[in-house]
């Protein structure tokens, strides 16, 4: 199935796209999606929020057909 | 006025937005790029945001100021290039009294730094780096 | 830049006049004359001040500010008649950080409340009264 | 002796001239022109802070000749 994707701010950079469509398998979950685009490096991975259609979400939820997804690095707003 | 915008913010208008003969007290507060991070000389910054949620996360923190003192707040948040000494982010609180004013700018701002899915760079001259807020 | 004026407020030359390129937060603080005092409706107010007084004492409110809170605070008060929705006093404060630059805010505008020589008479459809400041 | 003698807000309206120079017995306190210039009406004297040449004073102050002299009424600056 097909999934919209959004990057930001350094994982924008990692990826080099803001945003992406992505063939997801059924049952896979936001935290399986992040380890998958963005291995854990040398430093371990960047501590995100997880969101799934504009809301705030957590790493457990499982993916569906046409979510818009993304992965919110620490904030620095303001 | 709770507004995203790429280019200088309207520090004026945003003032204006909470005009109101009740309000005996208003504060304007600007975040502003600094020249300098911890010794170290910066020459811009750069702002981007997740605009779908970060618009709406900045109407609830409003609404919740209105809802616990009473207060109209309007809000604006720069994204792109923004130069050193200009603000980033501006937030106009009015109230009827100058307590609650304070309270209410503290917190949005306060919640602005911990929810609003708003990124910042900091330029140097050799470089840049992501910073993130700290907590609290 | 410390003032007394009988004309309205140059709020955005105040904001300016805290412009430092290290300063990473500022408030603008307005005290607004408001259309009703506890029920009653408020035509207009008219200020008047003990200006040989009050200018120094605003001036060593700044002073105290900039020591206790690293702050550069700038103040100018009406004096005169007032309409609703004008600010009386416009105080801005610029700091490094945004907590010292809250409490430097508040600092000022609540010593100035409790120490420089200025009076406020609320002017009603059938009469006015002079109104004092309550402590605290 | 002469003196100052400027007056504000409530006090300027009784009095009705913001300032004028007066003659002063010599040993005169501040509390003691206050009382002459403004007897206590119905509800008492409006407390006011002693002023002598632009500094805050107290009521026992001795006025000395040429002081600029002021009573000022409870503030409502802000």
């Amino acid at each position: 199935m097909i999934v919209r994707v959004l990057y930001f701010a350094g994982l924008r950079e990692r990826r080099g796209v803001g945003e992406e469509e992505l063939e997801v398998a059924p049952g896979t979950t936001l935290a399986e999606l992040y380890a998958t685009l963005f291995p854990p490096g040398e430093h371990g991975a960047l501590p995100v929020a997880f969101t799934r259609n504009r809301a705030v979400s957590h790493g457990s939820t499982v993916i569906e057909a046409g979510d818009e997804i993304s992965f919110l690095p620490p904030l620095g707003g303001g | 006025m709770i507004a995203l915008t790429d280019g200088p913010i309207d520090v004026h208008a945003v003032r204006r937005a909470v005009d109101d003969p009740g309000f005996g007290a208003v504060l304007v507060f600007e975040g502003v790029g600094r020249d300098h991070f911890e010794g170290r000389p910066v020459h811009a910054l750069e702002y981007e945001a997740y605009a779908e949620m970060a618009v709406p996360e900045m109407e609830r923190i409003a609404a919740e100021a209105a809802e616990r003192f009473g207060a109209r707040v309007a809000m604006v948040h720069r994204t792109g290039r923004v130069a050193i000494g200009e603000p980033s982010v501006v937030i106009a609180v009015g109230t009827p009294h100058r307590a609650a004013c304070y309270e209410a700018s503290r917190y949005a701002i306060d919640e602005l730094k911990q929810r609003v899915p708003v990124w910042k760079k900091e330029i140097y001259a050799d470089g840049s780096a992501w910073k993130a807020n700290t907590p609290g």
